[in-house]
This record gives C-alpha cells, sequence and structure tokens, in this order.
C-alpha cells in the first residue's frame, strides 16, 4: 500500500524507518555499552581542538557561507567563470536567450516531423 | 503578393521591429515601446485573421445586407488590448521607480541582481 | 506648477470634458447594441477626467476627484460584475437570467438585422455598466495617482 | 454531487476573484477584519479544490463546466455539427491534481502572510493580489479554452509582478519587478500569437476542439514552437530561467511560495499542450527530447548555481530552478516514449508529476522558513548568519525536512519520486539518471552549506523563535511533505496516477467529454 515500485526497483519508506530504527537501536545498545566512569564538567567534557583552548573569542570559530565548498567551487572555476557570464544581469540578454532557444525550438520541430 | 496579405506582413514586420528594440535598445522606455510593437502587431495579426473580403461590421443593430467579418478575433483583440493596457501601466510604472532608485534608465546599468 | 495649462485650453476643457463623459456613458450603454461597451466607454470617461487633470493640473481638481472614493467604486463595480455573474448560479455561473423575463433588460431582442432595442440584453447592460464603474475609476485613479504621486516628488 | 461540486471549477475562480476585490472594502474596518475574511476566503477555496479533486478522481473522466450554458457547449450549424463556442472549464484528474497543490500552496502562503506583513499600509492591496494571483492560477490550471488560458497566463503574470515589485521602497524589488514582467509579458504576447494562429488554422479556440483537427502542418508546428518556448520562460527551464531567482529571491517569502504554484501552473499548461493538445500529430520523440534537453539543463545549471549563492532566497530560488527540471525530465521520458508505450514511460509521468506536489510542498515551506530566517537575523546575506538554531528550534527543525526532502533524502517525498525519475530515465539513457542523481546529492550540499551558515555556530545575537502564526503555515507544509514520504504509494495510486493517465493516455476522452462521439 505504501511501497512504490518502478517495475525495476522498489521501494517502501515504512521498511526502511524501521529498518532505520532497529540500526539505531543497536548503536544505542553499543553505546551503552561505553565507558561508564566518563566525568562530566571535567576536562573529559571539553571540545578537544588538537590540545589548543578553546577560543574565547566564539563568533569568529563560525564557518561563513561562502568559506563552504570553496575548493569545490575553485576548481570548477573555469564552469563558474562561462555560467556566471550567462547571468548578466541585462534584460536584452535575457531576451536574446529567448529569442535563441525559440529559433532552435523552430529548426527543430520544421525539420523533424 | 496578394494584396490581403498586407496586414499579415505589416503584422510581422511590426513584431520584427518590436524585438529588434528589445534586443538592442537599452533605454527602459524604448523597451517597454518595444513591447508595445509586438503587441500592436499580434493584434493586427489577429483582426487580419478574422477579416473576410468586403465584409461588415458584426453588428445587428440596422446591419446592411452583407457578409460579416468573423467577430471573435475582434473579441481577442479588445481583450489583449486591454491587458496589453495594465501591462504596459504597470512596466512604466517599474520604470518610474527604476528610474528613481538607479537614477538611470539604461538596461545595461541596471543589473545588481545577476549572477 | 500645478496650476494647469493655457487659459485657452482650460476653457475648452470647461466645454468639451461634459461632453465626452456623457459620450463615455452612452458608450457604455448601448454596449450591447454597438460597438464598445464598459471598457471602451469606462475609458472614454476616464479620458474626461485626465482631461480635467491635464488642464487644472492636480491641485484644480482637488477635493472634485478623490482617488480613495475612485478605488472604493473600482472595487464596488469589480464586484457588481461578479455579482452578475454568480445571479446566474441556478443554472451555471455567468447564466443570463434575465434575458427575454420581459423585466428590466428583459424585451427578446430580434434575430438578424434589426433596428436594436435597448431594453434587451438582461445581465449584458448591467455588466457594461459594472466594467464600465471599473474602468472609468480605475483608469481615472491610475491617472491621479500618476500625476499626483510625480508632482510630490518634484517638490520634494 | 451536491450544487457546491457541480460548480466547483468556476468557483475556484469565482471566489478569490471576489476575494480580491472585496479585501480592499473589508480592510477598512481594520485588520483582523481583513485577515478574518481573506482567511476564510482562501479556507473556504482551499475546501473547493478539495471536493473538486474528490468528485474528478471518482468521476474517471473529464469534468465539464459551461459558463453561461443552460443547454450544452455549442451552437449546432446547419451540417449538424455542433461548434463549441461557449467558454467552457474542463477538469480532468491532471487539472485537479495541480488545483490541489495550488491550493496547499496559497493556504499556506496567504495564512502566513498575515503574520509575515508588518508594515503599516499596504496589506490591504498586498492579499488583493494574493488572491487575484490564486485566482489567475486556478483558471489556468482548469480552463478548457487557449483563449481563456492565455488572459488568466495575463492574469497571473500581473499580480505576480504586482507582488514582486510591491515593496517600493527596495531597489532591487524595483529592477526585478520591470526583469520579470517585460519576460512574462513576451512570453505572454507569444502565446497569444500561437493561440491566433491555431485559431487561424483551426477556426476554433476550445482545447478539445482543437486538439480534433491540430494535423501536424507547419502553420501547427510553429504554433507549438512559440508555446513551447513562452510556457518554458515562465515556467524557468534554462536557460530562459534569468527571470526566475530574481522574482523568488526579490518577492516577500510567502509570495515567493505562490510564485512556484504559478510556475508550476505554465509548466502544466506546457504539458497540457503537449500531451492533449498536440498529442501524436507531432513527433513525440523530438519533443521528448527537447524537453529533456531543457530538464537535464535546468536541473545542473540551477543547482551548481545555487551553490555559489550567498543571498539565502536567491540560493532556495536557484534550486527551485533546479526541480523543475526533475518534473521536466520525468515527463519528458514519458513524452519521449508516449507513442512505444513502455511501463516505465508511466513510471517516469508518475515520477515527473508527483514530483509537482513534493516540490510545491518542500519549496513552499523552504520560502516560508527563510521568512522566518531573514525577519530574525535582519538579513538575507548568508556570510552575516550564524547561530540561529540556537533560538528558532522550530524554524530551524522545519527548514531541515523541507531541506532534506527536497534534496531527495529518504524518507521524505522529495526521494519518493525522484525514486522514480531515476529508475524510469535510466531505462531511457543511463546518463540521465546519472546527472540527476549527482544533481541531488549536490542539492544535499547547498543545503548543508546554508545549514551550516544560517543555522549553526555560536549564537551571535539575541533572536527570537518566529511568530505562531508563522510557523503554523510551516508546520502545515512540514507535515505534509512527511506525509507524502511515509506513504507515497497512497497518493500515487489515488492521486498520481490518475493525474498521469489523464496526460498519458486521457487524450481522446478528454476531446469525446466536449465534442461526444
Amino acid at each position: 500500500m505504501n511501497g512504490i515500485s518502478s517495475g525495476f526497483g522498489a521501494w517502501n519508506p515504512i521498511a526502511w524507518t524501521l529498518l532505520f530504527a532497529g540500526i539505531f537501536a543497536v548503536a544505542a545498545l553499543v553505546r551503552s555499552l561505553g565507558r561508564a566512569d566518563a566525568k562530566r564538567g571535567s576536562e573529559q567534557s571539553k571540545v578537544f581542538l588538537s590540545g589548543n583552548d578553546e577560543p574565547s573569542d566564539a563568533a569568529g570559530l563560525h564557518v561563513r557561507g561562502d568559506h563552504l565548498y570553496w575548493g569545490l567551487v575553485e576548481g570548477l572555476a573555469g564552469y563558474y567563470r562561462r555560467v556566471q557570464a550567462m547571468h548578466t544581469g541585462v534584460i536584452t540578454d535575457y531576451v536574446a536567450w529567448f529569442v535563441g532557444v525559440l529559433g532552435l525550438v523552430f529548426v527543430i520541430l520544421v525539420l523533424v516531423r | 503578393m496578394n494584396v490581403g496579405n498586407v496586414p499579415f506582413v505589416v503584422a510581422a514586420l511590426l513584431v520584427v521591429l518590436g524585438l529588434y528594440t528589445f534586443l538592442f535598445k537599452r533605454n527602459l522606455i524604448k523597451l517597454v515601446i518595444g513591447i508595445s510593437l509586438i503587441e500592436t502587431g499580434v493584434n493586427l495579426f489577429l483582426v487580419a485573421l478574422g477579416y473576410r473580403t468586403a465584409g461588415i461590421a458584426p453588428i445587428y443593430t440596422l446591419a446592411p445586407a452583407g457578409r460579416m467579418v468573423l467577430p471573435t478575433p475582434q473579441a481577442l483583440t479588445l481583450t489583449s488590448i486591454v491587458i496589453g493596457l495594465a501591462t504596459t501601466a504597470l512596466l512604466l510604472s517599474f520604470a518610474v521607480f527604476v528610474y528613481r532608485h538607479y537614477g538611470t534608465l539604461d538596461a545595461g546599468k541596471i543589473k545588481e541582481l545577476q549572477g | 506648477m500645478n496650476s494647469g495649462m493655457s487659459i485657452i485650453v482650460r476653457t475648452v476643457t470647461r466645454f468639451v470634458y461634459g461632453l465626452v463623459i456623457i459620450f463615455g456613458f452612452y458608450v457604455i450603454m448601448h454596449g450591447h447594441l454597438t460597438p464598445g461597451g464598459g471598457f471602451q466607454g469606462g475609458a472614454v470617461v476616464a479620458s474626461g477626467f485626465a482631461l480635467l487633470l491635464v488642464a487644472f493640473g492636480a491641485a484644480g481638481v482637488k477635493g472634485r476627484l478623490n482617488a480613495h472614493w475612485l478605488q472604493t467604486l473600482e472595487e464596488v463595480g469589480a464586484l457588481a460584475f461578479l455579482a452578475l455573474g454568480l445571479l446566474g448560479i441556478g443554472t451555471a455561473f455567468f447564466y443570463n437570467l434575465l434575458a427575454n423575463g420581459g423585466g428590466l433588460f428583459g424585451a427578446a431582442a430580434g434575430s438578424g438585422p434589426n433596428t436594436g432595442v435597448l431594453n434587451s440584453g438582461g445581465t449584458l447592460p448591467l455588466m457594461n455598466w459594472a466594467v464600465g464603474l471599473k474602468v472609468m475609476t480605475g483608469i481615472g485613479s491610475v491617472v491621479i495617482v500618476m500625476l499626483v504621486a510625480g508632482r510630490e516628488k518634484e517638490a520634494e | 454531487m451536491n450544487a457546491l461540486t457541480v460548480h466547483a471549477p468556476v468557483l475556484l475562480v469565482a471566489v478569490p476573484l471576489l476575494g480580491a476585490f472585496a479585501t480592499p472594502l473589508v480592510g477598512r474596518f481594520g485588520r483582523s477584519a481583513r485577515n478574518v475574511f481573506v482567511g476564510s476566503v482562501i479556507l473556504f477555496t482551499g475546501a473547493l479544490a478539495g471536493l473538486m479533486a474528490a468528485h474528478v478522481f471518482g468521476l474517471g473522466e473529464p469534468l465539464v463546466y459551461v459558463l453561461g450554458g443552460a443547454d450544452g457547449f455549442g451552437v449546432p450549424l446547419p451540417s449538424g455539427m455542433q461548434v463549441p463556442v461557449r467558454i467552457l472549464f474542463e477538469v480532468d484528474a491532471m487539472s485537479a491534481f495541480m488545483a490541489l497543490i495550488t491550493a496547499l500552496v496559497a493556504l499556506a502562503g496567504t495564512w502566513y502572510s498575515f503574520s509575515y506583513w508588518r508594515e503599516r499600509s499596504g496589506g490591504d492591496l498586498y492579499h488583493s493580489l494574493l488572491l487575484l494571483l490564486t485566482a489567475g492560477i486556478f483558471g489556468m490550471e482548469l480552463t478548457g479554452d487557449m483563449f481563456n488560458f492565455f488572459v488568466f497566463l495575463e492574469v497571473t503574470s500581473i499580480a505576480a509582478c504586482g507582488l514582486i515589485g510591491f515593496r517600493v521602497w527596495l531597489k532591487h524589488s524595483q529592477e526585478a519587478g520591470f526583469k520579470v514582467m517585460a519576460l512574462y509579458t513576451l512570453s505572454g504576447i507569444l502565446v497569444l500569437l500561437a493561440v491566433g494562429l491555431l485559431y487561424g488554422e483551426h477556426g476554433g479556440l476550445n482545447i478539445a476542439y482543437l486538439a480534433s483537427r491540430v494535423g501536424g502542418s507547419l502553420v501547427d508546428r510553429i504554433a507549438l514552437g512559440l508555446l513551447l518556448t513562452g510556457l518554458a520562460m515562465k515556467a524557468g527551464a534554462v536557460p530562459l530561467h534569468m527571470w526566475a531567482p530574481d522574482a523568488y529571491g526579490e518577492a516577500p517569502a510567502p509570495t515567493s511560495a505562490v510564485l512556484v504554484a504559478n510556475s508550476q501552473a505554465s509548466l502544466y499548461g506546457l504539458f497540457r499542450i503537449l500531451f492533449t493538445l498536440y498529442g501524436a500529430t507531432v513527433s513525440v520523440g523530438a519533443l521528448g527530447w527537447i524537453l529533456i534537453a531543457f530538464a537535464l539543463l535546468t536541473i545542473a545549471v540551477g543547482v551548481t548555481m545555487a551553490l555559489v549563492q550567498r543571498d539565502i532566497k536567491r540560493l532556495i530560488a536557484y534550486s527551485a530552478v533546479s526541480q523543475i527540471g526533475y518534473m521536466l525530465l520525468g515527463v519528458g521520458v514519458g513524452l519521449a516514449v508516449s507513442v512505444a508505450r513502455p511501463e516505465f514511460g508511466r513510471t517516469a509521468m508518475h515520477g515527473g508529476i508527483f514530483h509537482m506536489l513534493n516540490d510545491a510542498a518542500c519549496i513552499g515551506l523552504l520560502f516560508l522558513a527563510s521568512g522566518a530566517v531573514i525577519r530574525a537575523s535582519g538579513t538575507r546575506d548568508l556570510n552575516k548568519m550564524g547561530g540561529l538554531a540556537h533560538r528558532m528550534g522550530w524554524t530551524t527543525g522545519f527548514f531541515l525536512i523541507g531541506a532534506l526532502a527536497l534534496a531527495g533524502v529518504p524518507p521524505l517525498n522529495g526521494f519518493a519520486s525522484k525514486f522514480l525519475i531515476y529508475e524510469s530515465s535510466f531505462r531511457l539513457s543511463p546518463i540521465l539518471a546519472v546527472i540527476a542523481i549527482l544533481a541531488s546529492i549536490m542539492l544535499l550540499a547547498v543545503f548543508v552549506k546554508v545549514f551550516q551558515a544560517a543555522f549553526l555556530g555560536p549564537a551571535s545575537r539575541e533572536v527570537g523563535e518566529a511568530s505562531t502564526g508563522m510557523l503554523v503555515p510551516m508546520a502545515v507544509l512540514a507535515v505534509t511533505v512527511v506525509i507524502l514520504g511515509l506513504f507515497p504509494g497512497f497518493f500515487i495510486d489515488r492521486i498520481v496516477a490518475p493525474a498521469a493517465s489523464a496526460l498519458w493516455s486521457g487524450r481522446d476522452l478528454y476531446i469525446r467529454a466536449i465534442l461526444g462521439g
């Protein structure tokens, strides 16, 4: 009833959720078998930053939006240069794209019966 | 060329002229004029579509004898003119506000939203 | 510079604007018989408003044309149009309940070329009036807003 | 079948329209009177959509409503043939499905607006335009007439641009308003030109009548090209998408959600034209591959552009663009194989159409959550945000649900529809599925970026949780997302499959409902 089948593969979210609940239960079980002698409030519960002290300037620690995926964006720099050049922000360019696509669609529709 | 085709040629010319204006002019007001030109071309096309040679207006009040032109395209044209009025008014008021904010009507300079 | 145009224009406007508005009402009224109707007639009336505004300036018509009231009337016109559509909902939306009923606008119109009966058309003339009201007030308030808003900014 | 159900198609347009015109009048009695009025109008509209959908899904054939007509659709000619000249609403399962989506998004968006619109003035006109936009979208989805489709298209264009540029004191909203309106108008005019061409060729405007006459002549194909490009532009397919980030980004947050429903209505129009109006009279293979090409470009460019955005609303806007690609991909695969009709074509249609519902719920939820984020942090720049999760637990949760669902993380609803699209497009060509899956992974990365930048990190400033009036619509959409995700089979059987069949194999039924025989 709640599963779907593509005729090729199948997907049942309830079964999947149950499976994950089971995996979670096992993980919780393993965790509960861990050390019981950990002390809260001592050095053991502090953040471990390569042995350095936790900086007092907490706001400076936040990784800002632009810093994420810097490497990926840098790696795709050539692609992004072209694609961002496409979004000029000038309305007449947008219309030019429209007219171009219109022409292309015409050509395809007229050539292919 | 059949003289009956002249309105269609003119309509096509108007559309092409409007597209040219839209593509190659940079002033926002001129762009609005370009849109209006395309609109007029399409309206002319619709009216010409309904015309029958030597037809009379499709009104029964005191109608003389004779073939009538098709009323439907005229109704379509009227609707399209009304819509055109609204869109042109809206576009022009946007142009006014853009001019107030940016101090220019040059489409090439109004591109803070990009990328 | 709100004082309007020259005395010639203003005098001619005094003569003409009434005629323009009456012609607009005529076009609305005969919408179901002759070319025209609510939109066209309303636009003609609104052009009368525009004439007043251009001739006398925004200050000159202050108190006579009030954008606030025009906008209220515009909504009333639109609501009246929809109400007329809902009138026929017993059969179908936009069903012409009054046509050929003998009452208001209920006279039967002849088929084929005829001289036209003003009292025919059922809900159509009423819809023309509703649309006419909406268009004349709508375009009128657009004209006023554009003119007045423009002047305010210049004065700053 | 009571009177309300019979008249539901026209009331779905008339009631929001009535509400739109009455709102400024009711607004004279104060803000709460207006909110009660608008809220009840939109609730009634939603109930009507539900009623109509239940009726149409049970009917098994299109529901026809004749405006002003007591006696059938047409004028009998001396030859005995009926020409459908009356204005018709023709509602099949696909239209009803779209009406449900629109009702859901409009309901959430309008209720959210009550709390979101805090400016002292302008609220009346804002809600008026929102109702007008809703009425226009319903009209596009329910009409059975090409010219009326154009009229409703323009109604949505004008209302949408009015909303985008509503905050005239914001510089960028005016720029966006002009650009979007210019492009909308251009696409509208070209649609009108196509309607004129079809009228000149076949002498009718009714979709069913035109469908029975279209034969694939040159004029027909030129009209198809105009319609295809014009509607693809309004749907926001790359490379005609440039208006979309401007529009979604600069509009007020609840409006952005409704604008997505507007784009989907254009997409619906495109599908209606391709499947019902033209059907197999033109080369469906070529058309299908045109759609697939649009789809791949849209998916790839949308998601990669989303990754580099700094503005949270522009970022969500680009991900909305990329999701349009998935719908195009599903339906495009279906169209490309619709003559041979292998089983995976139907599966692809299910995926594409189910994704419309999922996308509307997820993107709607994300836009509403982004509105709360912008309210709280006072900026749209992701670089200046951070730490919102400390105080905005509910908003964070809802955003997370929407983001994960949109990125296709199981068990949420985005995965269910994307699963069908992956599996079926793989059968047509593996490369399609590969691109779709890669883009989906990248979309998850995009939302990880937003989540990290906006919600995680130390709490830098005092912010409060969004108001209840904003949280409840988000909760409604979030619950929808979860339910759609947990019971996809139920929804696919009950509403998606009939809608897909209406396009895939319902052309004859659609024509017969009007022309008989």
